[in-house]
């Protein structure tokens, strides 16, 4: 009883080093396709919904040259990408290039936004949209998170060269001086370095109570565990990361050293929220998380939910989902409610852009159940609605 | 002398008698090859102690040994192979001891090697071609023109769109020369390209040994087939651990007793 | 003997395959009126597939010098593009000169690399390739790991960009094709296959080996530069460590040994197999590249020469061999 | 029972075949002596006995045993040892080392390394010398000393004297004669120096581009006909003895 | 300062630790078997996957995992040479590149299909040991892993000079690679003797590759990069130099932690700098003593006139 099918084309990185992102990927699609298999209904009409999933393999080269090929060979109304911006930096130029929109998420939005080169205030790309949380976030995130606890307020700043780290060192680090943070930054280094005994020492020279870092996340370990050798783990109160320790499988490979660290999470299993296009709720998300794939829920289950609802509910809001400038306009000013919470592009901080709430976690030794580690909310001042899950604690190693 | 009687060679010689229109070097002209003491040390080894040679313009040195003598050792200090540790070369009067291979070459000294190099994967004829136009600047159509000419006189010519690759060791001696000659040089060097040859085929290439000295080119030939040898050059040089044991007339050579020894290898009693 | 004997011409089968590559040309450059964007984007990816193999090839077929670290080139050309554009030049003006830039770092290096040899060459350009793109990360213009995109060629219609870059790329890969063609039949070619052979044979006939090895390197970095740039055009994002991956290198080689190392069609060949394969069977993502490296251990050690060395050895004579012969006879 | 028995061996080289069509056998004890001019084909010859040389047609048995087949390494255990043209010493090992790689690998037999420095005392001041810095005739006893180390019954030696001092000459032909008379191993010398090789030898082979020449007992020729033979001077009225 | 120079030394030398023992095998092989092995950073990588399987998914103790290990890379080290490397050799210096580059490629996609994307370390299986640390007067901490992975790696590289220098299989792989025929003629079994190295070679690349897990993490992909500071410390402590490695592993390591004093992002790059000077160096240096002098060789590095204008040929 459909009278058209609307076909979505969603290029993720399902293998290669970044797989883990797009774990979450084939089950929601599933999921969406199932629960709409009667049809979606826009105005008058119901759409039948397609989801054709592409692999990127984890390659920037491959992404843009699949993105290209969807776009020529299946005629998507519309293009959604997640996961670093490696993934949806190539995707979204290849949709701007050929005039399909496309809706991306899960990369700083100032990495995607300027990281293409767009200019502040204006409307620099007519057809690619981004939500996500941005670098802005996380000096709110923190000042409210590492007031928990007592320190004396000395942040080390491990950030390397790459656009997320670019961003972060214009914006982080003045909105953290600004909130009275005392702030040293170590420089920027070269991803895969094998050795941080210089920026270590320069911390414990300094004697920083927290450091923060934005690490290309395989490079964290190897921080970490010079950190502790070098007596500068056992000195810290708060080890902060984002980007790297988004997963359990990351902690696990830490070991010890892992329970204490703090992450920032875009999604958690206590989150209050449903997703209207999966139809499920938060918890259900991580339980059905973990019965399909097998593995500990991860934030990817609610985030990438998220993005499918912001797609549906831009295809619903065009009025018209096979006019492709239609969508385009109805993103422009689109809000909506999510699994990570609401996404308002009308009141975005750059026009195409829509930010979402952090919390602040904790990685914790689990009390129970089959897997190891637990990812407590310790900080929700960016999302008061989120319920705060435990206390922070100061970094002890071993937990 | 027990074992070598020269005089049984030049009997058994198919051509002719020896040469005796030597060609004596124009006196005061500088010779077109000069080696000054030269010595070439491979690790603890000296291939060449202080080697001196000459080979006026025009003039056909033999060059004999036995094995591992330094002959071949000489032949690439003088084409510039590889650079000496110490001694010098000219060329007609030019201090050529820096230059590279290359540039020897350029100026009119060519090379055969006793292992023959060819260009595998190329043919024959492709391998003359190239000579011809890096060393012998031709061009075009002249220079296919003198390819077929070099590989008719070398009898490579029915071989010539094969690839050097497949054709065996006698073809890939006169391939040697063929490549040698076709980048129009002044002195040859050339390097055990009788070995192994018939007596029919010896005849052929001391023919055009002799052709090519008759035509005024300087040339350098090491080489065992005395007979050979002895029928086209009029200086003899033996060779033996790495120096220089005897020079001069050939049978005056043959018949010294340190090269009888070191060479032949029979006791002079 | 004036007149006696002459270069061979073009064999009948030969002559079949130009005049078959000049339509396949004309075809070509026509394709944007009838095809569609679909297949105007994956022949561009080709065309940049043939530019590669043929430069790459040049160098290590033709002058026996194997780089694992072209990616310089490709790398390099897509940065002085971004940094040309950023100045202020017109994107398609700086896509050329961007792949011309790339002379700049190719020629010293040239002096410094070609004096290695074999393995230590390889490894040297792979670590060349290395050390460029840090030097390359510190310039805030890629920023660092995430690089950077072409925007200002979004300004243009999609529709006329995109044909302009597939002619380009057909245009260079043509060009790529008989530059290769002139260089290897004229005297750069013979000497070129004389250094692979035996490099100091070659000096002995008068071969200037330095000249010859630079003016080849050369070439076939400006080969890679130019694919490197059109790659840029094609593909808008430059990320420093895709632009100066090793997987460029795996590629070439993949190409050039399958296709028959050495030969003039076999870049070519090995370029569509290539496209082929990937068209075939991409989808199965690591399993599709580990195959693709086993495909090619297994032409290395069976058949070193490729694809076009079956051929020769079946119906006897080398498609489009560089090959002179020598024939009998007035013209 | 003969000990070792080669039948119409060929050897090529690629397209060019360098032995053609040799046959021989020998006893233990016997030696027999090759002579021939440069190219000849003796050290092709050689080569293929030791299984160096593959590309060969051809049988040759050892005690009957056909062991065409084998790889050097296998033929070397069961007994056929070379010392091969230009020695080959491994150059940056020390001679001690150059004589255990042959004794560690070798079949069990009197040989050992004390009673090779017993038969070759100048070896014992430079045992720990690298290989690369020794003298021509230091090298040559090395040489031949490592094959000994092999327990061989045929021990093959090419250009035993080449490049030696006539002093040094006569120090390896008196081991090679205290061997001889020993009985135990028989022996195939290439040897440039005519009379030795006709006063050593108990059979003679001269060889030209590849052939035999001649063969047999050294008194069954006249010199003329050696000389002429040896350099290859190619004379069918007088060759084939 | 002169305090953070003594701690990036002292860091910089345990650092070359790591870098001694991944190039050690690679050095064998190179030095010693004549033999480019460009998948030799796979290899690592794959031994360190093994280790992982057999620790994290049958349980086993990572002394136990690494004990079975080893012994079956070994296994794979000898039927590759077998199979792949000699047939390699025969075909001159381009085929051993191209046949082991393809094969890295191949192993590095095949680790992703088998073990997938997740990055996977032996951090936390070997408990307080990946970070603990003893103090050393002077206020310094030297971590107790790197300092085992020196440890490790002088033992190793003793144990392989011990090896070559002093047992039959290590007389039995010199002479081959010195003359593979002569070593037959001695009794040994060539092809044996360089399967072997092959085996040891590829056993030690494991061995290092566990070590990475140790300190650090690793991935499919993780190969390449190391078999860049592998070439590079074997390069600088000269080919065929067992241990030379060593001295050239530390350079790198104090390279990288020199250079990453002056700017962090300069790190790897002081590395492959030093690399490639001490290349142009010993480059210079050859061909100076080939050309009697540094002057003379500066001479012929600046190319002459013309020759062919000098002289001119007769036309
Ligand atoms: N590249 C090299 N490295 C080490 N030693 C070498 C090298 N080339 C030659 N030699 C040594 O130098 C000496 C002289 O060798 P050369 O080839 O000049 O002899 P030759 O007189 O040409 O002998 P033959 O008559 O056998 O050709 C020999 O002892 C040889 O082993
Ligand atoms: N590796 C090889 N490849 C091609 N031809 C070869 C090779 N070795 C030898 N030959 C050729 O085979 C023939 C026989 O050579 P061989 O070395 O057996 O002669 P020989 O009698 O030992 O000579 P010499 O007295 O110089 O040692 C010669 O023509 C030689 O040029
Ligand atoms: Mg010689
Ligand atoms: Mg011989």
């Amino acid at each position: 009883t459909t009278d058209e099918t609307i076909r979505i084309g969603w290029i993720g990185p399902r293998s290669g080093p970044l797989g883990i992102f797009g774990e979450a990927d084939a089950w929601l699609a599933e999921t969406v396709t199932a629960k709409h298999a009667g049809g979606l209904q826009i105005g008058d009409r119901s759409y039948a919904v397609e989801i054709v999933m592409v692999d990127t393999q984890s390659d920037p080269v491959r992404a843009s040259q699949e993105t290209r090929n969807l776009i020529n060979g299946q005629a998507p109304d519309i293009i959604i990408s997640s996961s670093t911006p490696e993934t949806t930096n190539p995707v979204a130029d290849a949709c701007e290039a050929s005039g399909v929109p496309s809706i991306t998420t899960i990369a700083p939005w100032e990495a995607f936004y300027f990281g293409r080169g767009g200019k502040p205030g204006e409307k620099s790309f007519k057809w690619t949209y981004h939500f996500s949380f941005g670098a802005g976030d996380f000096a709110p995130l923190y000042a409210d998170g590492w007031s928990k606890i007592d320190t004396n307020r000395k942040v080390g700043m491990l950030v390397p060269n790459d656009a997320d780290g670019n961003a972060i060192r214009a914006g982080l680090i003045p909105a953290l001086e600004a909130q009275g943070f005392e702030i040293f930054d170590a420089g920027p280094y070269e991803n895969m370095s094998a050795d941080f005994s210089n920026q270590i020492n320069y911390f414990k020279q300094n004697d920083v109570d927290i450091i923060n870092t934005f690490p290309f996340p395989p490079d964290f370990p190897v921080f970490w565990r010079q950190a502790a050798q070098l007596g500068l783990a056992q000195e810290l109160k708060i080890m902060q990361m984002a980007k790297a320790g988004l997963f359990a499988a990351e902690m696990e490979a830490l070991g010890s050293l892992g329970y204490g660290l703090c992450t920032g999470a875009y999604w958690h299993r206590d989150f209050p929220t449903t997703s209207p296009a999966t139809g499920l709720k938060s918890a259900e998300l991580a339980s059905g998380f973990e019965e399909t794939i097998g593995k500990q829920w991860t934030q990817q289950a609610g985030a990438q939910a998220a993005f499918l609802d912001v797609t549906l509910a831009a295809l619903t809001a065009s009025g018209n989902p096979k006019d492709k400038a239609a969508v385009a306009v109805a993103l422009d000013t689109l809000t909506t409610e999510t699994a990570v919470g609401t996404v308002d592009f009308a009141n975005g901080p750059m026009p195409g852009i829509a930010t979402t709430p952090l919390v602040n976690c904790q990685w914790v030794k689990a009390a129970e159940g089959p897997y190891e580690f637990d990812l407590e909310i310790t900080a929700n001042a960016l999302a008061p609605d989120v319920p705060i899950s435990a206390d922070l604690k100061p970094y002890k190693i071993g937990g | 002398m027990t074992m070598i009687p020269i005089d049984s060679i030049q009997t058994a010689d198919p051509v002719s008698a020896p040469r005796q229109d030597a060609r004596v070097a124009i006196p005061h002209a500088p010779p077109a090859l000069l080696a000054d003491h030269l010595v070439k040390r491979y690790g603890s080894l000296k291939a060449l102690d202080s080697v001196s040679f000459q080979a006026s313009e025009g003039e056909a040195v033999g060059v004999v040994g036995p094995n591992g003598a330094g002959k071949t050792t000489l032949f690439g200090a003088l084409a510039g192979t590889f650079p000496v540790n110490s001694g010098s070369i000219q060329f007609r009067g030019t201090e050529i001891t820096g230059m590279s291979a290359q540039e020897r070459n350029m100026m009119g000294i060519a090379r055969t090697y006793q292992v023959p190099r060819p260009f595998r994967g190329m043919t024959i004829f492709e391998n003359v071609l190239v000579a011809l136009r890096a060393g012998g600047g031709a061009e075009g159509a002249v220079a296919v023109e003198q390819a077929a000419e070099l590989l008719e006189r070398t009898g490579l010519l029915p071989l010539a769109n094969t690839p050097a690759g497949a054709v065996g060791l006698l073809d890939l001696k006169r391939l040697e020369v063929a490549r040698a000659l076709a980048t129009r040089p002044q002195v040859i060097l050339l390097d055990e390209i009788g070995g192994g040859l018939t007596e029919a085929e010896l005849v052929k290439l001391i023919a055009l040994i002799r052709g090519l000295s008759e035509a005024g080119l300087t040339i350098v030939w090491i080489e065992h087939i005395l007979h050979a040898l002895l029928k086209v050059v009029t200086r003899l040089v033996c060779m033996a651990e790495g120096r220089v044991l005897a020079e001069g007339d050939p049978q005056e050579v043959m018949a010294d007793p340190a090269v009888r020894s070191a060479y032949f290898g029979a006791d002079a009693e | 003997m004036t007149g006696a004997h002459r270069l061979g011409g073009v064999t009948r089968l030969d002559g079949g395959l130009i005049a078959g590559g000049a339509c396949v040309l004309a075809l070509l450059l026509a394709t944007p009126l009838f095809g569609s964007a679909l297949i105007v984007d994956k022949l561009t990816l080709l065309m940049i597939y043939v530019l590669l193999a043929v430069s790459w090839n040049l160098l290590a077929g033709f002058a026996g010098l194997v780089s694992v670290g072209h990616q310089t080139f490709i790398g390099l050309s897509g940065y002085f593009v971004l940094r040309l554009v950023e100045t202020g030049l017109p994107p398609f003006a700086a896509l050329l000169l961007g792949a011309v830039a790339v002379l700049l770092v190719a020629w010293p290096l040239s002096w410094i690399v070609l004096r290695l040899r074999a393995a230590e060459f390889a490894v040297a350009m792979w670590v060349i390739a290395e050390t460029v793109r840090s030097v390359v990360m510190f310039d805030p213009l890629v920023q660092g790991e995430t690089g950077r995109s072409l925007v200002t060629l979004n300004a243009m219609d999609a529709e006329l960009r995109r044909t302009a870059i597939f002619l380009a790329a057909v245009i260079a890969a043509a060009l790529g094709l008989v530059v290769s063609h002139r260089l290897l039949r004229g005297r750069l070619g013979g000497e070129s296959q004389a250094i692979r052979d035996d490099e100091e044979a070659a000096a002995s006939i008068g071969v200037d080996t330095m000249r010859v090895k630079r003016v080849i390197f050369l070439i076939s970095a400006v080969g890679c530069a130019v694919a490197g740039s059109l790659w840029l055009a094609s593909a808008i994002t430059y990320q420093p460590r895709t632009a100066f991956g090793i997987n460029w290198s795996v590629f070439m080689l993949f190409m050039v040994l399958v296709g028959g190392l050495g030969s003039f069609a076999g870049p070519i060949i090995g370029a569509l197999v290539l496209f082929a394969l990937q068209e075939l069977f991409g989808d199965f993502g690591a399993w599709y590249l580990a195959g693709v490296r086993v495909v090619a251990i297994l032409f290395a050690l069976y058949a070193p020469r490729g694809v076009v060395g079956l051929l020769a050895d079946r119906f006897g004579t080398e498609p489009l061999s560089m090959r002179k012969t020598l024939i009998k006879g007035a013209r | 029972m003969t000990l070792f028995a080669v039948e119409d061996l060929t050897c090529r080289h690629g397209l060019l075949t360098a032995v053609q069509g040799l046959s021989i056998t020998l006893n233990r004890g016997e030696v027999l002596c090759i002579i021939g001019a440069n190219g000849a084909g003796k050290t092709t010859f050689m080569r293929a006995l030791a299984g160096v040389h593959r590309n060969t047609d051809g049988r040759i048995l050892l005690d009957g045993t056909d062991i065409t087949g084998l790889h050097a390494f296998e033929r070397t255990r069961r007994g056929i040892a070379m010392s091969p043209e230009g020695r080959r010493l491994f150059y940056d090992l020390s001679v001690r080392e150059n004589l255990l790689i042959a004794s560690e690998n070798a079949r069990p037999g009197p040989w050992d390394l004390p009673r090779v420095l017993d038969t070759f005392p100048q070896l014992r001041p430079i045992i720990d010398l690298a290989a690369g810095n020794l003298s021509g005739g230091q090298r040559q006893a090395v040489a031949i000393g490592r094959a000994l180390l092999s327990n061989p019954d045929v021990l093959l030696l090419d250009e035993v004297s080449l490049g030696l001092s006539p002093a040094a000459v006569e120090g390896v032909y008196h081991s090679l004669a205290a061997l001889k008379a020993e009985g135990d191993i028989a022996m195939i010398v290439v040897e440039q120096d005519l009379n030795r090789a006709l006063d050593f030898a108990d059979t003679i082979l001269c060889m030209a581009e590849g052939r035999t020449e001649l063969q047999g007992a050294p008194d069954a020729f006249s010199r003329a006909q050696i000389t002429d033979a040896y350099f290859g001077i190619h004379d069918k009225e007088t060759a084939h003895g | 300062m002169a305090d953070a120079i003594l701690q990036a030394l002292v860091q910089g030398v345990l650092l070359g630790g790591y870098y001694a023992i991944i190039a050690v095998g690679l050095s064998f092989m190179v030095g010693v078997v004549r033999f480019i092995n460009l998948a030799h950073g796979d290899m690592a990588v794959l031994g360190a996957f093994l280790v992982v399987t057999l620790t994290q998914a049958l349980g086993l103790p990572v002394i136990l995992s690494i004990a079975i290990m080893l012994p079956v890379m070994a296994v794979l080290g000898w039927v590759m040479h077998a199979v792949l490397f000699e047939r390699a050799m025969r075909g001159g210096f381009l085929l051993p590149i191209l046949v082991t580059i393809g094969l890295g490629a191949a192993l590095q996609n095949g680790m992703f299909g088998i073990w997938g994307s997740n990055t996977r370390s032996l951090g936390a299986d070997i408990g307080q040991l990946s970070w603990a640390s003893w103090s050393v007067p002077g206020g310094l901490l030297v971590g107790q892993l790197p300092v085992l992975i020196c440890v490790c790696a002088v033992l190793v590289i003793g144990a392989l000079h011990l090896m070559l220098r002093s047992s039959k299989l290590g007389r039995a792989i010199k002479a081959t690679a010195t003359d593979p025929e002569a070593a037959e003629l001695c009794g040994v079994d060539a092809r044996r003797a360089q399967r072997a190295a092959s085996a040891i070679a590829v056993s030690l690349a494991a061995l290092a590759g566990v070590f990475l897990a140790m300190r650090g993490q690793i991935t499919p992909y993780a190969g390449p990069a190391q078999l860049i500071f592998a070439f590079e410390a074997v390069v600088i402590g000269g080919l065929g130099s067992i241990w030379g490695t060593l001295i050239g592993g530390i350079i790198l390591g104090i390279s990288q932690s020199l250079g990453g004093l002056v700017s962090n992002q300069a790190s790897l790059l002081t590395g492959h700098l030093v690399f490639l000077v001490v290349l142009m160096v010993r480059l210079m240096r050859t061909s100076s003593a080939e050309h009697g002098g540094w002057r003379a060789s500066l001479r012929g590095w600046r190319r002459t006139r013309s020759a062919r204008d000098m002289k001119g040929k007769p036309a």
